[in-house]
């Protein structure tokens, strides 16, 4: 998949293939701007002019009855929006109508798919807060008078009110501080787990991705570089980008001289040939600057796209990067 | 007013008894005041109030009259002076009903003139102090009035022209404490309508014909046609235009030289004063170029003549009235009676006119600039345009001064001026240039403008300046050193002059700066004028040696030029015969002047009959 | 600059087109400079032409030819109309940046002289200064006037622009560089308003122009003075409306719209160039 | 509440003050006028009969002691705001002794009816198309529409005024061109009134509306198409919410609160707005009184007008102020 | 051991008054706060606290932008508050700021060099062109960038860790004793974040310059700070030497946030929980209430 931007062509994101299961947290990780909202867009279904899909396909089953949502016309994905397939827009703090109150948010997005009546569907949006720890209050609320973190929590309810058993969620979390973030993870991850529902949760913190993910695939440049259960990320990871950021995470207790990656990511615009990484890779070869490594299959539901990934290289030995800044 | 509110009666004005007439001014500023014998109350007078309501006790008309120009309206008959005009006696007409009933006497009329003397700030308190001493009810229907000194024209004061001294009702007024804060709303009056309704906004107001019209002045005249008068205030002249093709108007008040034309092109039924070209009715006013003589750019006569013998009557009359212009060399209107009494009689005189130029002498009249205007129109009016040399006469004027640069160039010289390329320079070195004062629009603007090309084609600088407060600061003030604009206004129907000449004596004159009264804005004294007028004074105005004064006033008007006449004040005034016909007409029956708000207007509506065409 | 004005010739069809309008109007009222005619002279031709190859406007009543007259007409209304707008501007970018960036008394001051300048009625004073002024109201003056009155709305505009620039990041990064108050509001501020400077000016433009137009039709301009105003103030006084003398209107009409839409889409390709999101859209950030 | 109460009150203080400069300076401008009644009245009255020197002195004396004009400006001035207190502005100079309040009060209620009926029709209209033409920026229609209100929005409203009454009152005469009211009904709440109001109404309110359209018009197509790209905007239609309340709720709302404020502003300026729509369609109004009271040196209609319009301008402000919290729960007022 | 210290923080308090309209609140954004930086030992000095907890306001009354509504702030032993006009200028290129978004620190319309231009024109009194490029180069040296690179660049131009690099360059100019860093990796990405946190500690090392440090990133905080105030609702709630109190913190609240890491044991294990702050007594009470008391190692905490 690829999309067009104004004038430049900017492949945001490009040949990628995934599959999320039922019941599992699916994570996407990467700096920013490596097209990781791209992506989420094009499973939303939220691409808009200017951008368009160049090629590919999306597919749901819900209910055992798939629908590619790249090619179906709007009026049989806005069948399903909500209903089996919502999504948590990046930027909490401006999703929702600044001039009106919280509970008319409910009104207009859950109330036609719920299909309850009035009092049955306040009722259940209570009940829904509740799992959320939100006071029924906030729905008389305006939005510039909750928190960041109550804020953040009304989008997820709102969300996931409608219990769908798809939800994708963008960086949920980043403007909140450790102390809320943590208990509004916890929080998506009970009601991830009392739906049953797939969830596809993006977002460049490795600290997050770490606790609350099954899955997750490192994104670079427009390209999935890695993907495998999050504990193989972690621990075993094969590519040089995924190495690298793993070990670049400070710890408390660790005074260890800690790496940082030189060099600046690609644009998208012009995205180097070969590998994409290859220009900031410490063991790149001759062939990562001009072959474009493919995501292949290893053992334990591992895919990695490098030249060189099995060549099972101690961290030390791909980590040598010095600690310097020139 | 609070019972009409609740039962609103649907009034239908039936369009063949209803006569509907353009109101020339804009809307009422005071729409329920008709206490108009005060001064800045902001009463309307010519939205018919003056024309229908009131009445004096005589009438001039500024054309030929129904039977002779001056009409014997509230008086039997005409004012009677003592031998030296310090009294003059008025007899009254017998059974003539105030509209509410009362009846009209004497004491009415020695009411009006007391209460005036009695109040200052009334429209007639100055005239009345400064001449009458006293005035008496000698019984019901005579008045004596005493005056202060001799005046052989006091009868004017009562003699509308265009207004003139209205009768008050005295069991009205006498009633009320305050004179100069009454209303008199409803008016009671001695015309043959009363209100029937007004535009709370003073657009329009609706008159009535009296049930007992029979004893009002004008019944004398015949009965008024029409059962309802409607006078509208309609800003735009175009719209006018439209109204009355749409046939929601009458009588138009004026239009613009291009809407008189093109009113005539769209609609068979809508005419003018004359049947063709150039339509528009003469006004007894004279446009003219006026020089402010307290200025000593234009204290010598050769110069005054020499800027007259630069003007090519023909172009200003195309400028102006796209030669729809009645011309006039003498400083009288060409209009209603003027043209028998002067224009004709002084023809021969002016063709003989002998100028000298310091160099030589010229005959500067050409007694076919009418003819040529005439023959520059036809091209494009053709049929429209009077081909008999007589017609020609009356409507384009009987000649004018023939534009002889030459000449004018001999008399500025002789005057001391010289020319430096194509600039004149005044004997003291200095260019001359001056402004014209000019009107803001309207025919007088174009007249100024053109004629301020012209000279400043000849060698002078003369800008055109278009003023607002013409009439109301620059001229009575003498803020100005030339304008067009009049300070000649006659009767129309009589050779006398008195109605502007008294006013032009030497004692008049204010000093520079200080405000001049109507009407001498030239500020030019002249002994000889002052002869005329004194033995003006002394002369009865029906006296035939008035007219003698008269041509003795015109010549010296030719000699001294103190100010150009150009023309007369043509009004585009439009009437429709769609629902009636009787209107004066200047070929056949120029009863009256068709001018709406002139109060002469209502001799029109006894002579109006419905065309009955469905 | 150049390439700018190149780049966005070739590629915006918009700003071709607006640069084409309003080059048009303009090398027309520049014509007026070698104009064979004087714009005051009545009577120089054969009034009431309608357009021909002779009189390409035609002629009006007064027998000038229309040409020559719009030619001045346009100059002087255009001259009018643009000092109006950048004196306005600058008082209302003056104002409208301090009030917001200083905040405080400042501000409060300068909202209330604002209030003032709203409330006051515009028109009996513009007819004041005309019984005043006169013939000696020349465009300038009258466009002095009326700058004076034409800045209180938009100033509150760029005002409320420039109080959420006032806690933007950068603007405190430019204090600690060191930039003066004035600076910061000229140099880092200005080009964010920049874009409601352009659509408000077209706005005052057409405000001032309108409101020339009408005070000349009501005959309180100097009516000897060429403009876009008096020229209908003649045609209405000549009746040309119900007559038929329809280019006397038409044509100045047709030529104010070409000139306004000239301007606007002129304003629109320039907000898009000025505009920091599409500009950094365009750029590919 | 209480806070709310204590801020209005602020504000209020801010709008007695703005009224009183305001209507200070408007009193100074309108004694500029070098235009005096005195010479006004004489100039008419002088003109009606042979006036001497000495009787126009006369008439000036009397004149000038009856308006009040021989006392110092400072005094008059302090006269005037004693006045004002009680709502007198003194007796009009073009029609004395009526109060300039009458004059002003006979004007006003058409003026405000035509105008504000009109202005805030055009901004209904406007701000309905606009939001419309904002949000759905590819409807041919309504891009043709806003080419239309490009194009119309320069040209001057006198000729659009005159057209109308051409179009309407002479080739194709279906509607009224001139007055109020028809005459033959009675001014009162009849329906034969009331629909002779509105149908002499429509011309001059069509041309108002034509004229005014285009701006509120672009104003809001520009406003809006910033606010679509709004995130929130974005979300609703992602989540399916129907168009229509897109459009009413999320854009339209959501730039109501700029429009209004302008909205104040233009309904201030309908005070000097009128004279030609008065003049071309002989409509009653503010306007005519205004010009003529100016021309004749009437400088207490003038007075009253101004003080008017500066008090219905800064109350528009302040009204505006005072709900722009409540129309706008984000907004913290100082 | 001269006797005044570089920074002087006494018992400085803010109280914001929210003027709402149908609201009015006073809000205690920074209460009773005092510490003191040394002008011998360079260090990093990082404030660590919730969001809201008022770091940002102590930061900027530091930077006198805000006047402290009691207490006193002296730098070099005179009041910051104080300072006017030409003094104000001479304390600004001592005590220079970094801030938190590198994309949003620069004018987006301007070249990012005009900033530091005008830096050095301002601070260094450079007239020419050449007495500017000196100093400004030089700096850009020190953060790793040079002249070269950056010179008629618009923001866009240059990624985010470039930026970032810039600004600290552009604070580096008028050689500042102190640089009040605002949560400056916040908004960089992850494999910059590490560059700019080590280019700190080389900035002390080698230009010795003292950085307040604010963040609410307990890992960073502890991988380069010397000292740390951990603030919660305005107050502070532990203070004293880094690494002992993160590795054990004793106050509540520094307990809860340590406690809110997430931590990278067990990763995939999708087994997260709350962060228990309804056990913490977070509320304004207890904090009032309690003292600064010192807690042996050279720490204090706030206990009552
Ligand atoms: N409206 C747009 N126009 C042009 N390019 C765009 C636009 N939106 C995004 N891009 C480009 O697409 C690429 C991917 O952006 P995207 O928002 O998907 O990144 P991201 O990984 O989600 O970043 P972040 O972590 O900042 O959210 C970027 O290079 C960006 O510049
Ligand atoms: N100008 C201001 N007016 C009113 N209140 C303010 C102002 N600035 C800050 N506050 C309030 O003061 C408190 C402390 O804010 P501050 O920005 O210092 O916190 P912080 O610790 O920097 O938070 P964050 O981690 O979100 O940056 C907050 O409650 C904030 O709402
Ligand atoms: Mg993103
Ligand atoms: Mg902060």
């Amino acid at each position: 998949m690829n999309y067009f931007g104004v004038e430049r062509e900017v492949r945001a994101v490009d040949d990628v293939t995934m599959r999320v299961k039922a019941n599992e947290i699916y994570g996407i990780a990467g700096e920013s701007s490596s097209g990781k909202t791209s992506f989420i867009k094009v499973l939303a279904a939220a691409i808009r002019p200017p951008f368009r899909i160049v090629d590919g396909s999306v597919t749901y089953r819900f209910n055992g009855t798939p629908i590619d949502v790249a090619h179906a016309g709007e009026d049989e994905i806005a069948k399903i929006r909500w209903k089996h397939l919502s999504y948590i827009m990046q930027g909490s703090m401006s999703v929702l109508n600044p001039v009106r109150r919280v509970h008319s948010a409910f009104k207009d997005f859950a109330f036609r798919p719920m299909g309850l009546k009035r009092e049955a569907f306040w009722e259940a949006v209570e009940a829904h807060l509740a799992r959320l720890h939100l006071e029924p209050g906030v729905l008389r609320a305006y939005p510039h008078e909750l928190s960041g973190g109550m804020r953040q929590r009304v989008t997820i309810a709102l969300a996931t009110v409608c219990q769908p058993e798809f939800i994708i969620a963008d960086e949920p979390t980043t403007a909140l501080d450790v102390v809320v973030q943590k208990d509004v993870l916890a929080m998506i991850r009970e009601v991830q787990q009392a739906l049953g529902s797939s969830v596809v949760f993006v977002t460049h913190d490795m600290s997050v991705h770490a606790n609350i993910t099954d899955r997750l695939a490192i994104v670079y440049a427009g390209r999935i570089v890695e993907e495998a259960p999050t504990r193989t990320i972690f621990t075993a990871a094969r590519h040089p980008y995924t190495r690298h950021l793993v070990a670049s995470l400070p710890r408390i207790g660790d005074t260890s001289p800690k790496p940082s990656l030189e060099g600046r990511p690609p644009s998208l615009a012009e995205p180097p040939a070969g590998c994409r990484f290859h220009p900031r890779c410490p063991i790149a070869i001759e062939r990562c600057r001009k072959e474009v490594p493919v995501l292949e299959e290893r053992p334990g539901g591992h895919r990695v796209a490098c030249f060189r990934a099995d060549e099972a290289l101690s961290p030390a030995k791909v980590l040598h990067v010095e600690e310097s800044l020139s | 007013q609070e019972e009409e509110a609740a039962a609103p009666p649907l009034n239908e004005f039936p369009r063949e008894e209803t006569l509907i007439i353009n109101n020339p001014e804009p809307p009422a500023i005071n729409p329920d005041m008709f206490n108009m014998w005060v001064a800045g109350n902001g009463a309307a007078w010519s939205n018919g109030l003056h024309q229908l309501v009131l009445d004096t006790l005589w009438f001039i008309d500024p054309d030929a009259g129904l039977d002779g120009a001056l009409y014997n309206q509230l008086a039997k008959d005409v004012w009677q002076y003592n031998e030296d005009f310090t009294e003059m006696t008025v007899q009254l007409r017998e059974g003539i009903l105030w509209s509410d009933g009362e009846e009209f006497t004497a004491d009415d009329v020695v009411f009006t003139v007391e209460t005036q003397m009695e109040t200052p700030g009334m429209v007639w308190s100055a005239p009345f102090s400064q001449y009458v001493e006293s005035v008496e009810a000698v019984d019901d229907y005579t008045v004596h009035f005493k005056l202060k000194e001799p005046n052989s024209r006091f009868h004017s004061i009562f003699s509308v022209r265009w207004n003139g001294a209205w009768i008050m009702p005295e069991h009205i007024f006498s009633e009320v404490e305050d004179v100069t804060a009454f209303d008199f709303n409803p008016p009671v009056g001695l015309g043959p309508y009363t209100l029937h309704s007004y535009d709370p906004n003073g657009y329009w107001y609706i008159w009535e014909k009296r049930e007992d019209w029979d004893k009002t002045a004008l019944a004398e005249w015949g009965e008024p046609g029409p059962k309802y008068v409607i006078y509208r205030s309609i800003p735009s002249t175009d719209s006018r235009l439209i109204d009355m093709v749409n046939g929601d108007l009458d009588m138009i008040h004026d239009l613009t030289p291009e809407g008189m034309f093109s009113l005539i092109k769209q609609s068979e039924i809508s005419r003018g004063w004359f049947p063709g070209f150039p339509y528009a009715h003469p006004d007894p006013t004279l446009p003219m170029v006026i020089f402010n003589h307290q200025n000593e750019k234009f204290q010598d006569k050769r110069v005054r003549w020499a800027l007259a013998l630069m003007l090519d009557a023909r172009a200003i009359s195309m400028a102006s009235y796209r030669g729809a212009a009645t011309l006039s060399a003498i400083a009288i209107p060409p209009t209603g009676t003027h043209p028998r009494d002067y224009h004709a009689p002084l023809q021969d005189w002016l063709i003989d006119y002998e100028l000298d130029t310091g160099s030589r002498t010229i005959k500067p009249y050409d007694p076919t600039i009418g003819l040529q205007v005439a023959d520059m129109v036809r091209p494009q009016f053709g049929e429209e345009v009077p081909t008999d040399e007589e017609a020609i006469r009356t409507a384009f004027g009987y000649g004018w001064w023939k534009q002889d640069v030459e000449a004018a160039t001999e008399l500025l010289e002789a005057a001391g001026f010289t020319k430096q390329g194509n600039q004149w320079m005044m004997p003291n070195g200095e260019p001359f240039a001056f402004t014209l004062n000019t009107f803001q629009e309207g025919v007088i603007n174009r007249m100024g403008t053109m004629i301020a090309q012209q000279w400043s084609q000849q060698g002078i600088q003369v800008t055109a300046e278009a003023d607002p407060e013409i009439y109301r600061s620059t001229l009575p003030l003498g803020q100005y050193e030339a304008a067009t604009a009049w300070s000649i206004e006659t009767w129309g129907g009589d050779p006398d002059l008195s109605f502007f000449l008294d006013s032009w004596h030497s004692d008049y004159v204010a000093e520079p700066g200080e405000r001049q009264p109507h009407r001498n804005w030239q500020r030019w004294k002249n002994p000889k004028l002052d002869e005329i007028i004194e033995e003006v004074r002394k002369t009865e105005f029906t006296d035939p040696r008035n007219l003698e004064l008269g041509h003795e006033f015109v010549k010296l008007m030719v000699e001294e030029m103190p100010v150009i006449p150009v023309m007369s004040f043509n009004v585009f005034s439009a009437y429709d015969t769609r629902y009636w016909t009787g209107f004066p007409t200047a070929e056949e029956n120029p009863y009256a002047n068709i001018v709406t708000n002139w109060a002469n207007s209502k001799y029109i509506l006894t002579q109006l009959k419905p065309t009955k065409q469905q | 600059m150049f390439s700018v004005v190149r780049d966005l010739i070739r590629y915006n069809i918009e700003f071709t087109i607006g640069v084409m309008l309003v080059g048009v109007i303009v090398a027309f009222s520049l014509l007026s400079f070698f104009s064979p005619v004087d714009p005051t002279a009545i009577y120089t031709t054969i009034p009431d032409m309608p357009p021909s190859g002779e009189y390409w406007f035609g002629t009006n009543s007064r027998g000038q030819d229309l040409f020559w007259h719009l030619a001045f007409a346009f100059r002087n209304t255009l001259f009018f109309g643009l000092t109006v707008a950048v004196l306005s501007r600058i008082i209302s970018i003056t104002v409208g940046l301090t009030a917001g960036y200083l905040g405080g008394w400042a501000d409060r001051t300068l909202m209330f002289f604002n209030d003032i300048f709203v409330a006051i009625p515009i028109f009996p004073i513009l007819i004041l200064f005309y019984f005043v002024l006169r013939s000696d109201l020349t465009m300038m003056k009258l466009a002095l006037i009326m700058a004076c009155f034409g800045w209180p709305f938009d100033a509150r505009l760029i005002r409320s622009v420039a109080l959420g620039l006032k806690h933007r990041e950068f603007t405190r990064h430019a204090v600690f560089a060191g930039m003066s108050p004035a600076r910061i509001m000229y140099e880092e501020h200005l080009p964010y308003v920049m874009p409601i400077v352009f659509s408000t000016a077209m706005a005052n433009m057409i405000w001032s122009i309108g409101l020339e137009v009408t005070l000349a039709v009501l005959g309180f301009t100097n009516i000897n003075v060429p403009t876009v105003g008096t020229a209908l103030y003649w045609a209405n006084n000549h009746s040309a409306m119900v007559v038929g003398v329809w280019w006397w209107i038409v044509i100045p009409v047709v030529l104010i719209v070409m000139t306004f839409l000239g301007l606007f889409l002129l304003a629109v390709s320039m907000n898009e160039y000025i505009d920091p999101r599409s500009r950094l859209r365009r750029m590919g950030a | 509440m209480k806070d709310y109460l204590t801020f209005a009150l602020k504000r209020f203080l801010q709008l007695l003050a703005v009224v009183f400069t305001g209507i200070s300076v408007a009193f100074f401008v309108s004694y500029l006028s070098p235009i005096s009644p005195v010479e006004t009245i004489i100039g008419r009255v002088s003109g009606q009969s042979a006036y001497s020197p000495q009787a126009i002195a006369s008439l000036r004396e009397t004149l000038t002691e009856l308006f009040g004009l021989n006392v110092p400006l400072h005094e008059r001035y302090f006269n005037f705001l004693g006045r004002l207190l009680v709502g007198d502005l003194g007796p009009s100079l073009l029609a004395f002794p009526t109060p300039a309040m009458k004059l002003v009060m006979l004007a006003l209620p058409w003026t405000v009816g035509l105008l504000a009926v009109s202005t805030i029709l055009t901004w209904l209209i406007g701000n309905i198309l606009g939001g419309l033409a904002g949000y759905y920026q590819n409807s041919r229609l309504l891009k043709a529409f806003g080419v239309i209100a490009i194009g119309i929005q320069p040209i001057p409203y006198y000729i659009v005024a005159f057209l109308m009454v051409i179009i309407f009152g002479f080739l194709w005469p279906v509607l009224p061109i001139s007055g109020g009211f028809a005459m033959n009904v009675r001014p009162s709440w009849s329906p034969e009134f009331i629909v002779s109001i509105l149908r002499h109404a429509i011309l001059p309110a069509a041309s108002l509306v034509i004229v005014g359209l285009g701006t509120w018009f672009l104003g809001m197509r520009a406003l809006v198409s910033n606010i679509v790209t709004e995130d929130y905007v974005t979300y609703a239609e992602l989540a399916g919410v129907e168009r229509r309340r897109i459009v009413s709720s999320y854009v339209i709302r959501n730039a109501m609160v700029p429009q209004l404020t302008a909205l104040a502003m233009a309904l201030g300026g309908i005070f000097s707005g009128t004279i030609i729509t008065e003049q071309v369609f002989a409509y009653p109004g503010l306007g005519t009184l205004l010009v003529r009271a100016v021309n004749a040196g009437d400088s207490a209609v003038v007075l009253a007008v101004s003080c008017i319009a500066v008090i219905a301008v800064a109350t528009a402000i302040f009204l505006i102020d005072l709900i722009h919290p409540l129309l706008d729960p984000r907004i913290k007022a100082q | 051991m001269s006797a005044s210290p570089l920074l002087d923080v006494r018992d400085v308090s803010k109280v914001f008054t929210m003027g709402g309209v149908l609201s009015r609140k006073q809000i205690k954004a920074v209460n009773e706060v005092s510490f003191a930086l040394s002008a011998k030992k360079p260090e990093i000095f990082t404030i660590i606290g919730e969001s809201g907890s008022g770091k940002t306001t102590l930061a900027r009354m530091i930077l006198g932008s805000e006047v402290p509504t009691s207490g006193e702030l002296l730098f070099e032993g005179k009041d910051i508050a104080a300072r006017r006009g030409a003094e104000r200028l001479a304390f600004m290129a001592r005590v220079q700021p970094i801030f938190q978004n590198p994309f949003e620190a620069f004018n987006p319309l301007k070249r990012v060099d005009r900033y530091l231009a005008s830096t050095a024109r301002r601070f260094l009194n450079a007239r020419t062109e050449a007495e500017m490029e000196g100093p400004m180069d030089e700096a850009l040296q020190h953060v790793g960038l040079s002249l070269r690179e950056v010179k008629g660049r618009f923001p866009h131009e240059l990624s985010g860790g470039q930026l970032q690099r810039t600004a600290i360059a552009r604070a580096l100019i008028s050689k500042p004793s102190v640089i009040v860093a605002d949560e400056p990796v916040s908004m960089v990405d992850a494999s910059l974040r590490m560059a700019i946190v080590n280019l700190f500690k080389r900035l002390r090392n080698e230009l010795g310059v003292t950085i307040i440090y604010i963040t609410h990133d307990l890992a960073t905080a502890y991988y380069i700070s010397d000292r740390i105030i951990i603030m919660q609702k305005g107050h502070v709630v532990e203070m004293g030497p880094a690494r002992p109190i993160l590795e054990a913190p004793q106050h509540p609240y520094s307990q809860l946030l340590k406690r809110s890491v997430l931590s990278f044991d067990g990763a995939g294990g999708g087994r997260i929980t709350r962060s228990g702050r309804e056990e913490v007594d977070t509320s304004a009470e207890a904090l009032i209430k309690g003292r600064l008391k010192p807690a042996g190692d050279g720490r204090l905490v706030r206990v009552g």
